[in-house]
């Protein structure tokens, strides 16, 4: 076992429930917005969903807590998930 | 076909405690090793029917307007009987092209490559017991199982076998109006899936196994190069096979449940329509670093091979550790490659070309580094070394032909010629089959605890080298005349009316080179029960699989070795009773750091 | 599956993870590119789609019964979490209180998903169908939007009834003491998984609901 | 036996070859390099059991030279590639002067619309026939490509083209010509089912009068429209 999530106290899980649920609901209410510009919500979105990606994995799945090697391993499919979406979809611009 | 497996002599302690029956012990083992001899026997099968296909193939090319030899004998569906003869159907050799490339790289090269080796290999050479998860190794194998089944099977369901090429190009992949294949598209897609879960499955415990499994002492810089490269090219399966299997499914789901994902429709630009070049983009996201999944393990045999024959440490190993992991890195970025001509955006082309040129480099180095190994050494010839030299002479040949299709314009002219059937079938089979047929000369002995005959062997060997060399050479010269890949008869082109005696020589040297498999196939199955049982150390190799009894017992060690040398130690100026240091042995002999010069 | 092989088990290196974790992270690395292969081509057909063909996933899809169901998988990922920390801290009580919770929150959101794939098919909206209702008329859209749609959700929810399956099996384990006195690497391993899940279904949210 | 590449008409098609020799060239020397290495070494260093092997993990200068060798043809050759193909591929190079036709592929045959004596595409003097290209000789051409069905590949062997035609895709052109008269074909290279073999259209390169006069008399039989 690493030096990490054992014998630390734990995150708080239940405040991090609360940060998703309340994205969650924000999410939803950007979408009414009507004042705002089509790329500011989607943009608004994205950050939104990727801030609770993130929570989700740093904290729940204890990324926060392991040592850099494993989280090299959980990093690793990013770059090519990039290259992949990006480059193909050069085809289309 | 796994009742053939000899009976290894010593069996370990732990596994007379646990009497295990038949079923256990051969069929639904856990153990690396027998896994390992289960997908030998598999892909060695099927490296059969892909050359009996390919046999078949070349028949109807030699001689498009005459019946075939034998064609009797075949159904209604895949010939039409007249009275001189039986006469190949168009669909048929569709089939047959498309069976034979796939046949060849997902059921015999690829498992053969990764699903033999790294399971027999990785272990053994990290000195662990087994692999970090026994049974889903198991599963790996078993889900490889049905994959065998369904594509033996699409051959006979009405319709006849997929016929889209290996490269299942949408819509014609995914209209069966348009094939006339109904059934046989769709098992071999669901086979697809199958290898795909197998391999991914495979690479998950490939992985872990050399991260974490290590034995003590045993760095990552002292992991033999065949590790390197299986541990690479495991990491390539595991994130290329998903994308294929995710691309199989909605191509499956285009035939069966009515979606639209690569299939436009008729009006040019309509709404509704989906991408063919979506299929493209997403094939070969996943099929350059497929070809490299079979290349990269065979260059990790050569390079231990060359190693061992020719008594030197491997030159530049730290070297080929970066050319290895660079080729796998650069094999992500340059799958455009295959669609210069696909109507792609003419501005990726340039990006790609200059992508995919640059991997000459670490191309490059790994040559001229197995050139280097093999300089000043003591050369032992024998069947596995002759191999491995034959490897990096051939690989060589087709290595170079790729340089001539990265350069985009040239590409226009040579592509989908045989030109690239040329240069598939030099680094596929002059590099991967020379270099698998090396690893079974070499491993041989390890696994079933017999030698292979060094004289057939040696036969075998010149044979398939000269033979490989006037099947495949000559193709360049039909690729550059103009000849398309995949047709059924050239005969009504004029640009091509000087092909014919060519074609007909290669196809003759096919025959021969299909019938020099079975003089192999004799050796192979002669020395499992025949063959003169093996030392430990036959080849008087330093990595540590060579320090157990041939076979290894249940588990490998009694007790997990530890490490105190580089992989590959041979003709060390301290060592003066042999001309190896075994990696874990005396301590006592210092060697440099690997890499160092 | 730990205990079988532990006999041969050398002692544990490499990253100073035990091994069944890397084993996780490094499946979970091809679940990435699997859905990353979805989601890509969503992406791609979205963005090559012409002009108005594409509609409003307000106009198709019933948003607030998928937010709830997103609130549902989220309680679902702390219930999982609170199971782990149960199981580290040997608290047998909470480790069965939580699987339980998990597994009838999972299987909950799955009944919502049938739920919703029932309404929309009864709308005409399926994987080779695309209907729009605008200003009281039928309107065709493209059938990509289904095709995508259920492709992309319909892996998802498969992914979600192989967890519940798992965490069915977890939460029986536990009522016969299998994962007492500090045994909790087996509800890390399927966290790992389950959290996974519900990670992806946090993208799939977003992109093809909201945008 | 005919091993090399067929005449070339085209005025890229000059590039292409010169490229593709060039390549073989350079590939050659790499090739006699490596395969002479080999033999050279499997003779001088065939094995005996007097000689101990010289021990050595290798030559960082060595390695750094058959490193950097490679890395600047690499450079050399991609940049050129790039060059060429830039000249034949990008659109805002298409010359203005071009003849303009419209080829559609499908299973298994070619049908071209020929622009018609006002030479535009989209008038009502166009005029469609299946499997036979005619053009003039010596002027630039331009080939939109559809498909109808399936992709497949627009290929003529001596004038060094060819594009895939996509089905769905209306954005497709290519640009070439043919400096002399010529008769050639147009194979299909890319597998587009049972009848792909034989989905093969005649090209006549005509000299500019004789062009005029094949559409004198197509439009003279399909009634002129
Ligand atoms: C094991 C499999 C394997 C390997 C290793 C390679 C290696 C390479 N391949 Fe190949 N390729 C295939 C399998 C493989 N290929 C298959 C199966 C297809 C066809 C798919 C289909 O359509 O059905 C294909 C098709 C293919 C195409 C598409 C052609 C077309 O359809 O038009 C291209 C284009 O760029 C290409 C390029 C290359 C290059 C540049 C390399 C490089 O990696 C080669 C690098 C090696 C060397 C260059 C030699 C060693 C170096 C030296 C001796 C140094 C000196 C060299 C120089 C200075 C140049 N390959
Ligand atoms: C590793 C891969 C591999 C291998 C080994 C081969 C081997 C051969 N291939 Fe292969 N070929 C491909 C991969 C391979 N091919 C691919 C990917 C394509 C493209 C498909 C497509 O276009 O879609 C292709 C296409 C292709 C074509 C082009 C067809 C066309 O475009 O119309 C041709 C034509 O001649 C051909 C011929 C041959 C021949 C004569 C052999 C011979 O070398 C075969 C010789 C026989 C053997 C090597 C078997 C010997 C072994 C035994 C007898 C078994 C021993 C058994 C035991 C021990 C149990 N192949
Ligand atoms: Cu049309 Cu091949
Ligand atoms: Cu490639």
């Amino acid at each position: 076992m690493t030096a990490g999530a054992g014998e630390h106290s734990h995150p708080r899980y239940m405040l991090i429930w609360l940060y998703l649920a309340l994205l969650t609901a924000a999410e939803v209410g950007v979408i009414y917005l009507d004042f705002l510009e089509k790329w500011m919500i989607v943009t608004s979105l994205l950050i939104m969903a990727s801030w609770k990606a993130l929570l989700v994995a740093l904290y729940y799945m204890h990324l926060k807590f392991e040592p850099n090697r494993l989280r090299l391993v959980a990093l690793a499919p990013l770059p090519a998930v990039a290259i992949m979406i990006v480059i193909i979809m050069m085809e289309y611009v | 076909m796994a009742t053939a497996i000899a009976e290894p002599t010593g069996r370990a302690v732990i596994e007379e405690a646990h009497p295990q029956s038949f079923l256990r012990k051969y069929l639904f083992s856990t153990d690396h090793k027998v896994i390992a001899a289960q997908f030998l026997f598999y892909t060695l099968f099927f490296l059969m029917i892909g050359g009996l296909l390919a046999v078949l193939m070349r028949q109807q090319i030699a001689w498009p307007t005459e019946p075939l030899t034998l064609g009797g004998i075949l159904p209604e569906t895949m010939v039409a009987k007249a009275t001189d003869g039986a006469y190949m159907l168009p669909e048929f050799y569709n089939a047959l092209v498309t069976m034979h490339g796939s046949v060849m790289v997902f059921l015999a090269i690829m498992p053969m490559l990764v699903g033999v080796w790294a399971n027999f290999l990785i272990p053994l050479q990290l000195g662990a017991h087994d692999m970090a998860f026994p049974r889903l190794n198991m599963l790996s194998f078993w889900t490889m199982v049905p994959a065998g089944i369904l594509t033996l099977a699409s051959f006979f369901v009405v319709g006849g076998a997929a016929g889209a090429g290996w490269t299942l190009y949408a819509p014609l992949s995914a209209r069966p109006d348009l094939t006339g294949v109904e059934m046989g598209q769709i098992l071999w897609l669901i086979a697809l899936v199958f290898v795909g879960l197998s391999s991914i499955l495979g690479s998950v415990n490939y992985i872990t196994t050399v991260i974490n499994m290590r034995a003590p002492g045993m760095t990552w810089f002292r992991m033999p190069l065949t590790v390197w490269a299986l541990f690479i090219t495991a990491i390539l399966g595991l994130l290329a096979m998903p994308v294929l299997s995710a691309a199989g499914i909605m191509l499956i789901f285009d035939q069966t449940i009515g979606t639209s994902f690569f299939i436009p429709s008729n009006a040019a630009g309509d709404a509704l329509s989906g991408q063919p070049l979506l299929w493209q983009h997403l094939f070969w996201f996943f099929g350059h670093p497929e070809v490299y999944i079979l290349i990269l393990p065979a260059m990790g045999f050569t390079s231990e091979i060359l190693a061992v024959g020719s008594r030197k440490p491997v030159f530049g190993y730290k070297a080929m550790v970066w050319a290895l992991i660079s080729i796998a890195f650069l094999g992500f970025i340059v799958w455009g490659h295959h669609m210069f001509q696909s109507g792609m955006n003419p501005a990726l082309g340039l990006a790609f070309t200059v992508s995919t040129l640059f991997i000459a480099v670490p191309s490059a180095i790994k040559t001229f580094n197995w050139m280097g190994t093999m300089w000043r050494g003591n050369l032992q010839l024998h069947s596995a070394m002759l191999f491995a030299v034959g490897f990096v002479a051939m690989f060589a040949i087709g290595g170079l032909s790729g340089v001539f299709m990265a350069s985009t314009p040239v590409d226009i002219y040579i592509h989908d010629t045989y030109f690239i059937v040329a240069h598939i079938h030099y680094v596929l089979f002059g590099g991967s089959l020379f270099a698998l047929f090396g690893a079974i000369y070499f491993w041989f002995p390890k696994m079933f605890g017999r030698m292979m005959n060094e004289t057939l062997g040696k036969i075998h060997f010149w044979l398939t080298l000269v033979l490989f060399n006037v099947v495949f050479f000559p193709m360049h010269g039909v690729g550059m005349a103009g000849m398309m890949r995949r047709i059924y008869d050239w005969t009504g082109y004029q640009h091509l009316e000087g092909i014919g005696a060519t074609n007909q020589i290669i196809t003759i040297a096919a025959v021969g080179l299909f019938a020099s498999g079975f003089l192999f196939a004799f050796n192979f199955f002669w020395s499992i029960w025949k063959g003169e049982k093996a030392p430990d150390n036959p080849w008087g190799a330093s990595t540590l699989e060579w320090s157990v009894p041939s076979p290894p017992k249940h588990g490998n060690w009694s007790e997990i070795p530890v490490v105190y040398h580089g992989p590959h130690e041979y003709s060390h100026p301290d060592v003066t009773d042999k001309d190896w240091l075994g990696q874990n042995e005396r301590p006592d002999v210092v060697t440099p750091a690997a890499g160092s010069h | 599956m730990a205990h079988a092989a532990a006999v041969n088990r050398p002692p544990e290196r490499g990253l100073d993870v035990y091994t069944q974790k890397v084993g996780m992270w490094v499946f979970l690395c091809s679940e990435v590119m699997f859905f990353a292969g979805l989601i890509g081509s969503y992406i791609v057909l979205r963005f090559g789609a012409l002009e108005n063909t594409w509609p409003e996933p307000a106009e198709v899809l019933a948003v607030n019964i998928t937010a709830f169901n997103t609130f549902l998988l989220i309680c679902s990922s702390v219930t999982m979490v609170k199971a782990f920390a149960a199981a580290q801290a040997h608290d047998d009580q909470g480790i069965k209180k939580w699987l339980l919770a998990t597994t009838l929150i999972g299987a909950g959101f799955l009944g919502v998903q049938v739920y919703e794939y029932n309404e929309l098919i009864n709308h005409h909206f399926t994987p080779s169908n695309c209907v729009v209702v605008r200003n009281g008329v039928e309107e065709t859209c493209s059938i990509l939007y289904g095709s995508t749609f259920y492709t992309m959700t319909g892996f998802h929810g498969f992914h979600v009834l192989l967890g519940v399956i798992c965490l069915g099996w977890a939460t029986i384990r536990a009522y016969r003491g299998h994962w007492s006195g500090g045994n909790s690497r087996g509800i890390e391993i399927l966290g790992l998984y389950w959290h996974f899940v519900d990670l992806v279904w946090i993208i799939l949210f977003t992109i093809v609901y909201l945008i | 036996m005919d091993w090399s590449l067929p005449p070339n008409f085209s005025t890229h098609g000059d590039v292409i070859d010169q490229l593709f020799w060039i390549i073989l060239g350079l590939t050659g020397l790499a090739f006699v390099l490596v395969e002479g290495g080999i033999i050279w070494f499997l003779v001088r260093y065939r094995g005996t059991p007097s000689r101990r092997a010289h021990y050595t993990h290798g030559s960082n200068r060595l390695e750094v030279v058959w490193t950097v060798i490679p890395a600047v043809i690499i450079v050399v050759l991609g940049g050129y590639s790039a060059m060429v193909w830039d000249d034949i591929k990008n659109e805002n190079k298409f010359p203005e002067d071009a003849l303009e036709f419209t080829v559609i592929g499908k299973q298994f045959e070619w049908n071209v619309v020929y622009p018609g004596v006002d030479e535009v595409l989209g008038t009502s003097d166009d005029f469609e026939v299946r499997n036979q290209f005619h053009f003039p000789a010596g002027e630039n051409v331009i080939v939109n490509l559809r498909s109808e069905d399936v992709i497949h590949s627009f290929f003529i062997p001596e004038l060094r083209v060819k594009q895939d035609a996509v089905p769905g895709m209306d954005n497709i052109r290519i640009w070439f010509d043919s400096r002399e008269p010529g008769q050639f074909e147009i194979a299909c290279a890319e597998l587009c089912g049972l009848g792909h073999y034989r989905m093969e259209a005649s090209v006549t390169a005509h000299a500019r009068a004789d062009f005029d006069a094949w559409q004198a008399s197509q439009v003279a039989e399909n009634g002129g429209e």
